[in-house]
């Protein structure tokens, strides 16, 4: 069955086949907490989902609205604070992290606090970091699910609200961050991008089906690099939407429906 | 590209909050340790503790376990120039905001409403430089009020490095002396006064949060100079000593308590009551423009008299009975 | 006089246990994450998880809460050269100085048995040079596994300062970028294995303390490389989930658990027995002999199979139950 | 009545009077916590008793035999760990501690760590430090309970372990202990002594009836300083004696009866 499904629907499916089970996965709010939820509900019984207000493996009766909210603790293995779960990253025992922002840049720079103008009278506030800055220093890899547009995917963020590689190779480590961490994975509505290890530059590793290589770096605003080998992204399947459409998201909070 | 940010040892932006631990310790040298009646009502609790040009934190998520009763009276009473900590901050700071009452922040999460989108009047008061901001990320600010409670200056942590984020901060650098690496340093942050909304409190003031997450608040309620304490209910001062090891706030932190039920409203409150969606549509729909909000505000917030005035006028007892079944999971059939 | 002490800017003595982060933070990365049953044997537990050479620390209050089965493994299977934490230390670093297991302790607390008085062994075992010594405070100790815990390599601290117990700590000093002021650094404490006793787990190491005090439990099960937990009783697994802000310790951190009734005797585990005063009493006559203290190990730990034979031989379920209760004060008339 | 009375009731007993109500103080094991519930059963009812394991304000059934075990945090009003009670004292909230040791010299420097030798190989090795040099270094005022006598007041201590005034006026500061902290009562079996504001030297304030300030300095290593208004302790009396036998230790684990 070749499914219909919307932009989101195929952002959360995708972002969710991501994600390993026995993992432990720092969930922000909306496509990321669709995608874990979607993740645990198929191929990932066990994975362990963290909130950044303190809960940990909730067996969620239904969508968080927030990421501090009831439904984050209903059941979970441990309803803690926000320093008690920020420490286990910065120990170390935190794998992935899902995350979004207004601006990304080609070193997977996140931009979530200010388009133009001067910092204390910008253009456009946006709310600031939030846990984005903690979770892209400390967690191991940093995953992003975004819809992808030149205005989105700029060669330069107006402020580095959470960092990706900075600047290439080694800038983490320069300017002080843990060793080993850094972004992985950004998925967009028309593909899946990596980083070149050389470079830490994006790369286009996973065409959505239908997709050009030409289209992506089109609605890209820097120049993008190809993976050698270049892969078809397998399509939603009918169970994936199925359970995202009836379990998941059901109020269509996150995919709109 | 960026190189500025990567070798940066300090922020350029302003510490609003003093975090010299020896004034701290001055000031809780001389609190009041008495078990003493703390019980006021929210109009003395904000009056009396609450002063022109003090710097507030609040606890919970922004839309979660927040102190909303106590946010309306600040608003209420005009407070003028506070300092906040935007830290995890939604309804609360956008209230304050938008209202006129804050000159300063420390940003670490403003202006959104999660899943919801954004506020617009929030956006606009934050985008004005009428609000002097400092920016952070959720974890320092945490750890800032971890550092406050632990009675220190400072702590080391390992984030924010390399970004703007830093740049926009008040942090500096510090090298570890066991292993030379290179740490950011936050200040410690003791706010003039935290509100903090409960499940259950004494009237001395220890304080029960008996379901979920706690946040930053138990950090937060030490870390404060003033703590004003709403709480669903006033409980038997045995009922706190049955279970000692739930006692996340204890009395002598607090200066103030007030018993509110459904005082987190429009916010979800683990284990009572579910977010009010039809409210946050109707407010964020509202402030869309400045007309609405003014709008919005005195119907809510200026011409009711008090908490008990706005809970009849967003649905009563009735409207706080649907949110609990919500919460509960009562009418839900697919738990 | 003392003018030495009061401009020192690190202590003298060694460091037992590496504070780098990014060596620990390795570790953690390969820690496994999955919920899989770590129930096993106290033999296996200490068979596989510990090491000679180890630096092990040690949960509860010395004689509260402590995990004597696993103290006692540990001593049985001969273990040597460990490193330990003496940290709030009574019972737990008498067994493991007493019997050799030791040859390193950073300590806070040893040798003492509070009000009791002394134990001879253990000031003989650690007046010898047999056992390399670095002196901290408690609140150091506590502070430096809270260090661990949130993936650091050091923490300020006010204390120490001063005196030679700086002096004889690894400690150093680090300013405050802030204010100036001068601090006490202690390094991050991560031990490559801890041990901890508590009331309830789960089969994947979820435990949740539900009666008395944490001592710095909490952070030593986030700081230790490995943890072993021994429980009164295996819960379901449900029942964690029905009160997840009773979880002290997630599964996450845990590497082995093991079910021992009664497994803090002759300490006190609260809410479950009181202390054993007649055992207490026995051994700390005993060990004041090297013989007799050879006498009391041969006959309480060498010479007994397992926990099991232990407890008969204190007298089995019949003491417990007197010790029961006198903890929960069913026969004391004075309450 | 003139109560009989040995020489650790007496110490409990005055050691008892210094504490006021509402005031927060941290315990520890032995004299000092009869010398507090002694005090919350006479004239503090409402004394803040802080126990270094975590537990706060019991209503103790019996005399703890730890300032960790169950009975410290019986009915407490909360029971935290021995981090948050830390971090208290080193905020400031706490007014008062209550320590021993077996040697202290005249600045009220304290040793509990060892007796003569090298210090990996000591002639006497003691416990340590336990809490007291966090007690002594973050708590507002030092009190010292111990019997008096030229071994344990000594004109210069083996190891400090816990800080007095260190070697006079302004050392506590200049090695970067918290200001207006320090010691402030040592109670004996023979007088209360405090301390000189301007040269921090221990000085006899209150003798013990039937005791000379010639005896007192007899039983001391150094020099005592006297204070001008020289008082005399009004003895036990046959109320505390009571409370003390009959509540606070019937089984005599501290007054030894």
């Amino acid at each position: 069955m070749c499914a219909d499904y919307n932009p989101l629907e195929l952002l959360v499916c995708i972002g969710s086949r991501i994600i390993e089970d026995n993992s432990t996965v720092f969930v922000g709010t909306g496509v990321p907490m669709a995608a874990t939820m979607l993740a645990q509900k198929s191929h990932c019984p066990n994975v362990i989902a963290i909130f950044e207000a303190g809960a940990v493996a909730p067996q969620m009766p239904g969508m968080p609205i927030s990421v501090g909210d009831s439904r984050t603790s209903y059941k979970a293995l441990i309803a803690s604070s926000m320093n008690d779960v920020m420490e286990a990253c910065q120990r170390g025992m935190v794998d992935y992290t899902f995350l979004g922002g207004a601006q990304i840049d080609m070193y997977g720079n996140l931009n979530s606090t200010m388009l133009g103008g001067e910092y204390q009278e910008p253009k456009v506030r946006l709310p600031g970091s939030g846990g984005a800055n903690d979770l892209a220093s400390l967690c191991w890899k940093t995953n992003v699910i975004t819809p992808m547009d030149k205005r989105r995917f700029v060669e330069k963020v107006d402020f580095i609200t959470t960092p990706g590689y900075l600047n290439g190779k080694g800038a983490r480590e320069a300017a002080g961050l843990p060793p080993g961490t850094g972004p992985y994975k950004v998925i967009t509505n028309l593909c899946i991008l990596g980083y070149d290890d050389e470079t830490c530059r994006m790369r286009v590793e996973s065409l959505h089906p239908g997709v050009t290589f030409e289209q992506v770096q089109e609605n890209c605003g820097f120049e993008l690099l190809k993976a050698d080998n270049l892969e078809i992204t397998p399509p939603p399947t009918g169970e994936e939407l199925r359970i995202l459409r009836e379990e998941v998201d059901p109020e269509g909070y996150i995919i709109g429906r | 590209m960026y190189d500025d940010l990567i070798g940066l040892d300090a922020g350029t932006e302003e510490l609003f909050t003093d975090p010299d631990p020896d004034k701290a310790r001055e000031f809780f040298h001389h609190k009041n340790r008495g078990l003493v009646n703390k019980v006021t009502t929210i109009e003395q609790a904000v009056s009396v503790h609450i002063k022109d040009g003090d710097y507030i934190a609040v606890g919970g998520f922004g839309h979660v376990r927040i102190p909303t009763a106590l946010l309306y009276e600040i608003v209420r009473q005009k407070k003028r120039n506070l300092g906040m900590a935007g830290h995890t901050s939604i309804y609360d700071s956008d209230l304050l905001a938008t209202a006129g009452c804050i000159d300063r922040c420390d940003i670490s999460y403003v202006i959104g409403y999660e899943i919801r989108g954004l506020s617009a009047s929030a956006r606009r008061a934050f985008q004005s430089k009428e609000i002097r901001k400092t920016d952070w990320s959720n974890g320092a600010l945490a750890w800032r009020f971890a550092a406050a409670a632990a009675g220190l200056s400072f702590v080391p942590s390992r984030h924010m490095l390399g970004t703007d984020t830093f740049k926009r901060s008040a942090a500096k650098t510090v090298t570890c002396p066991f292993t030379g690496k290179k740490f950011a340093a936050l200040p410690a942050l003791y706010p003039d006064v935290a509100i903090i909304h409960v499940h259950n409190a004494d009237t001395f003031g220890n304080c029960q949060i008996t379901e979920g997450i706690l946040v930053s608040d138990a950090y937060l309620a030490r870390a404060g100079k003033k703590v004003i304490v709403s709480c669903e209910r006033l409980v038997p001062h045995e009922e706190i000593r049955a279970n000692p090891q739930a006692t996340t706030i204890p009395y002598w932190c607090v200066d103030a308590v007030v018993e509110v039920p459904y005082g987190s409203h429009p916010g979800n409150m683990p284990g009572e009551y579910w977010f009010d969606e039809d409210y946050f549509k109707m407010y964020l729909d509202a402030v869309k423009t400045e007309e609405g909000a003014q709008k919005v505000f005195n119907d809510y917030i200026y011409n009711v008299k008090g908490f008990g005035e706005y809970l009849e006028k967003i649905g009563g007892v009735k409207k706080m009975r649907d949110l609990r079944a919500i919460e509960k999971l009562i009418y839900m059939n697919k738990c």
